[in-house]
């Protein structure tokens, strides 16, 4: 029963790493940037909602309707004012760009917050859970986190297939220069782009903050596991992306049902299994 | 004297450190059918490309309605009312035809072409305009590359390499449409490698040579001698 | 008239006379100066080793990994297994755990290979979280807080602290040193004129007979034991050893790009001049702690946008000075 | 026996054939030019030969080998060299190395030096030999992309519109130096919209239209075929 509840606790969390996968594939899709210092700005979004929990009295969930327009708003000002210099020249300008923004967003944190961990109270939908059968119970707030992330990407599908700014997303993707002359403004595309993807990451930001303690140097972890969710569900499939979530999230709660000094380890050897048998991820898009 | 709707002035164009074009001026009047022809590399995608604005370094003056558009990005110059039809049409691979089409018009000028007046200029597209743009014949893209230009409405439009690798028919057809376009008063510019096609098609010609005019006047007025010099450089 | 094709410039002459000097007076440095600048110096030779050579992977391979930490803890690791559970001299260890690294880093390199770009320098963060992971299970090592090498162990390096001292800065040296004397061979030999061309265009590289695979294998492997040697030399430095730290993506790979990135990516000189910076740097600003590390790395962010040749790359340009000839010059045209 | 032998070559990008069943057999010691209009698969020939693109069908033979599933890299070391028709400089690099790179891993690595030299002459890029690649206008960047594959001491020379905008003098001399190559026994393969430079040298023609073969033979031949008349110059056929 334990390795059934194992699994079932690995798919609800792979909601979770879903979340932190959806905004890294968002971008990479549209405009081939791989963020490095997405993970610290899901952290950075948890200490915001700290803040505003803590000046407004909110509960961390509602606090999302002031933290998600502020999140976004700062990814578009990011991307216009530095990330779009970035691109077109390469691999390494993006990669060391977002590399720094991560050192800096890390110690920023370190210096207003300190390194104390830090958690968000969201009261009785923390403890609250039902019985799924003996020995496997559902707590709400994973089962939340779970639903939530089917909400985040189901509306990421639809705006990217079935809206004129998705239209225009995939439009810019596939070429920049005849999206030009249609009369898109690339950079203001790649901006909404950025700024999408970080209101999926005060989402994620806001769960992480709820479910655990957090402190500064959180980030880089939060990126692996992103990244580890993109390529094991296949490259530009954000549905795939939650397929990758959930099996990462299994394979962590198997690890750690062995040895639970294992449980992140597990998720790595998961990634690399599937790297070494599928390189371009389980359910890769047919282009 | 009337302006002209397109002026070229003494146009410099490069690529990188490659210099394409080395001061072409030519002038087109508003409904006029310009042929632009000349050997491969002779700079006839890259004069489109200057004067929709896709390429990066331009000295000289490209004047368009008496405004200086040279150094002005593509997704201005498409709201001042010029098209292209890019070669090797590029559609936009993750997007259905009818997609592609509304992609055209987001320049939101006003004119004849929508989307009911595309589908009837090409009514494959609209049996077809839910398939990905990638599902279609070559002829068939083509069709929606021009539909698209036509769908912000230019009053220049741009056609490169019409009818490079399709199958005669399907040329046929195209040319056979362009009068209805030209008939809403758009004037042309078309870059055409059936050199005979070209000139039968449009009131006057251009021949570029190595990034220079080396001919240009009536088609009728022109032997087919001097043409074909023009054009290899022999 | 006959053509002469030679290889050294003025410039590079003078400097190749300075650099001999300069090294033998860092090699006499025991005698005539304290021990805090002997490590002082012991340590900005590890970052200029390791700037130096993930600049020949980044700069020239093409390969931009931030997953060199993998290497230098796990160097730091062998060289912490073999003196104290197998009680060897650790001075005796520093060449195997090069050797290790080398032999690990080909099975991974077939791994994170299959990776492309910025999923490549992810993959290779991801595969050094797993040596951490690994060696925070190793209970004889002190599991997930870490161990120390033994004053036993310390005491084979050399009886004195003096002597001590002097031995692991000299080998910090020939680490420092040595790491820019393989990177100058290697770039002036065949593989380097491949490296030099791949680094351009892999396409023509291609059309022209190089084995881009093998050669960028062959750099990343080298670089993995080198970058190994460097691991345990740490490791004998600090003496403390934990997973975290031994495998910090910061310490080891941060700071590492940013250094070649200021100095100039591509370029001999780029990574010990970018060293000097972070140095001088770090003496004047480490006080403001976290701030000083994002000062840091706004700067590199600074010079990626507006100078992305680097400062090396601006003065080359400026006044086409080159210390490190790699090159070919034809003479008597 | 042939040098290079392509027998039905297909390849096709998604629903666009590039090459169509091409069949063609090229002899040691001999110039052969390539016409056809844009578009007509001629680089992609080019591709399949050299080893930048796979066939999906067909099988290309050199000196008797089957080296259709070799990469390029050990096609150039077998003896197959190309320019590319956007050139493709080592930006960062010298003329001088950019030619020696060729010499040193192509088909003869010893006396690289002197075989990157003497392609430099050739090619008439000596006096820019310590120039940067980087810099070079585009004329000089063609030039140097013959050099470069020159000096990998080919069989078989791969040339991808390398006459276009030359002077009346440039091409004068770039025909001197192919026809100085050509008498070392160097193999040529020619694509050239230059029509007058290719037949001035040029053996045999062939000529694609979209993707495939429709004329071969004697130039004077095949410039009069009226297919060639029709796809070239535009010429519609009627009747």
């Amino acid at each position: 029963m334990t390795w059934i509840n194992a699994v079932v606790q690995g798919v609800l969390i792979g909601g979770l790493y879903a979340m932190f996968a959806a905004g890294l594939s968002l971008i990479f899709g549209v405009m081939r940037l791989v963020n490095i210092g997405h993970g610290d700005l899901i952290v950075a979004a948890s200490y915001l909602a700290w803040a505003v929990v803590h000046a407004t009295g909110l509960h961390p969930l509602t606090s999302l309707v002031i933290v998600a327009p502020l999140a976004a708003a700062f990814g578009y000002a990011l991307q216009l004012g530095v990330l779009n210099h970035t691109l077109g020249k390469g691999i390494l300008p993006p990669l060391l760009v977002t590399f720094g923004l991560s050192v800096i967003l890390q110690n920023g944190m370190l210096l207003i917050f300190t390194a104390d961990t830090r958690k968000l109270d969201a009261g009785a939908l923390e403890t609250g859970s039902f019985a799924l059968s003996p020995g496997v119970d559902i707590g709400y707030l994973p089962l939340l986190m779970f639903a939530t992330a089917l909400v985040v990407i189901a509306a990421l599908q639809f705006l990217f297939y079935s809206t004129s700014l998705g239209r225009e997303f995939r439009a810019v993707s596939d070429d920049r220069e005849v999206a030009a002359l249609m009369g898109i403004d690339d950079r203001r595309v790649y901006a909404s782009a950025m700024a999408l993807s970080l209101a999926v990451v005060a989402v994620a930001g806001v769960f992480l903050a709820i479910r655990s303690n957090f402190d500064p140097f959180m980030g880089p972890g939060r990126l692996i596991f992103g990244f580890e969710a993109v390529i094991i569900g296949g490259l530009g499939n954000l549905w795939g992306t939650l397929a990758g979530g959930v099996i990462l999230g299994v394979a962590q709660g198997v690890g750690a049902e062995i040895n639970p000094g294992w449980q992140v380890l597990a998720g790595h050897i998961a990634f690399f299994l599937v790297l070494a048998v599928r390189p371009r991820g389980l359910f890769p898009r047919i282009s | 004297m009337v302006e002209p709707l397109l002026r070229v002035e003494a146009l410099r164009a490069s690529y990188g450190d490659a210099r394409a074009l080395h001061g072409v001026s030519l002038e087109l009047r508003a409904g006029e059918t310009l042929a632009l022809i000349g050997a491969n590399g002779a700079g006839k995608s890259t004069l489109l490309k200057a004067i929709c604005g896709l390429v990066g370094q331009n000295e000289g003056r490209i004047l368009f309605k008496g405004e200086d558009i040279a150094r002005r990005p593509a997704s201005r110059i498409v709201r001042l009312g010029v098209a292209l039809a890019p070669e090797g049409r590029r559609m936009f691979p993750s997007l259905s035809v009818e997609e592609n089409l509304i992609l055209g018009g987001k320049a939101r000028r006003p004119g004849p072409w929508s989307l009911e007046s595309v589908y009837a200029l090409f009514p494959v597209l609209k049996e077809r305009r839910r398939q990905p743009a990638p599902a279609m014949s070559g002829g068939q893209q083509q069709m929606c590359a021009i539909g698209r230009a036509l769908m912000s409405n230019p009053e220049l439009l741009l056609l490169d390499e019409l009818s490079l690798g399709l199958a005669p028919t399907i040329i046929k057809d195209i040319y056979e449409l362009l009068p209805r376009i030209a008939a809403g008063g758009v004037a042309t510019i078309l870059v055409e490698q059936d050199v005979t096609r070209a000139l039968a098609t449009a009131e006057r010609f251009v021949c570029l040579q190595e990034g220079h005019v080396s001919l240009e006047g009536d088609p009728a007025e022109h032997s087919r001698d001097d043409i074909t010099r023009a054009y290899f450089g022999t | 008239m006959s053509a002469l094709v030679s290889r050294a410039t003025r410039a590079s002459r003078v400097a190749g006379l300075s650099a001999l000097g300069l090294a033998a007076v860092l090699v006499s440095a025991p005698w005539w100066t304290d021990i805090a600048t002997e490590r002082l110096i012991g340590e900005f030779m590890v970052y200029l080793a390791l700037a130096t050579l993930w600049n020949l992977l980044a700069g020239y391979a093409g390969l931009v990994s931030v997953g060199q930490q993998a290497y230098v803890g796990f160097g730091a690791y062998v060289l912490i297994s073999l003196a104290s559970l197998a009680g060897w001299n650790p001075l005796w260890a520093v060449p195997m755990a090069g050797l290790g690294a080398a032999a690990i880093a080909t099975p991974v390199a077939r791994l994170v290979f299959r990776l492309q770009g910025a999923y490549f320098a992810i993959g290779t963060w991801v595969m050094a979280e797993v040596f951490r992971l690994v060696c925070a299970q190793i209970s004889a090592l002190g599991g997930g807080s870490g161990t120390s090498l033994t004053p036993a162990a310390m005491k084979l390096v050399a009886a004195t602290r003096p002597a001590r001292e002097a031995a692991i800065y000299w080998l910090a040296l020939a680490l420092g040193l040595g790491a820019v004397a393989v990177a100058y061979l290697l770039l002036r030999s065949r593989i380097g004129l491949a490296l030099t061309a791949i680094r351009d265009s892999e396409i023509a590289s291609d059309s022209l007979g190089i084995r881009i695979d093998r050669v960028k294998l062959a750099v990343y492997v080298l670089v993995a034991g080198l970058t190994g040697m460097v691991g345990a030399l740490v490791e004998l430095q600090k003496v403390r050893m934990s997973p975290d730290a031994a495998f910090s993506v910061n310490d080891w790979t941060a700071f590492v790009i940013f250094i070649v990135v200021i100095g100039g990516i591509g370029t001999i000189e780029g990574p010990i001049l970018g060293a000097l910076i972070y140095f001088v740097l770090r003496e004047y600003l480490a006080e403001l702690g976290s701030l000083y590390l994002m000062i840091l790395g706004a700067l590199a962010i600074l010079v990626m946008l507006t100078a992305p040749q680097g400062l090396w790359g601006f003065v080359q340009r400026r006044f086409g000075l080159s210390l490190f000839p790699t090159g070919y010059r034809v003479r008597g045209l | 026996m042939a040098l290079l032998s392509l027998d039905t070559l297909s390849k096709a990008y998604g629903a666009l054939v590039v090459t169509d069943a091409v069949s063609l057999d090229v002899s040691e010691g001999e110039i052969l030019g390539v016409l056809g209009p844009n578009g007509a698969g001629k680089t992609t020939l080019f591709n399949l030969i050299a080893g930048a693109a796979r066939p999906d069908f067909g099988r290309v033979m050199f000196d008797g080998f089957d080296i259709t599933r070799l990469p390029a890299a050990e096609r150039c070391r077998l003896g197959i060299s190309r320019s590319f028709q956007v050139p493709n400089p080592f930006g960062g690099m010298t003329v001088f190395e950019n030619a020696l790179v060729g010499a040193t891993f192509g088909r003869a690595p010893e006396h690289s030096e002197a075989r990157a030299l003497r392609a430099l002459d050739i090619t008439g890029m000596k006096p820019k030999a310590n120039v940067l690649a980087g810099g070079l206008p585009l004329l000089d960047r063609k030039r140097l992309e013959m050099a470069r594959a020159l000096a990998a001491h080919p069989r078989l020379l791969l040339l991808d519109e390398i006459a276009g905008g030359l002077t009346d003098s440039e091409c004068v001399s770039l025909l001197t130096a192919i026809r100085d190559v050509h008498a070392e026994g160097v193999t040529i393969v020619w694509i050239e919209h230059v029509v007058h430079a290719l037949l001035s040298v040029a053996r045999r023609l062939v000529v694609l239209n979209f993707g495939k073969l429709i004329a071969q033979g004697a130039p004077s031949e095949v410039m009069g075929s009226r297919e060639v008349r029709s796809v070239y110059l535009g010429e519609t056929a009627h009747g």
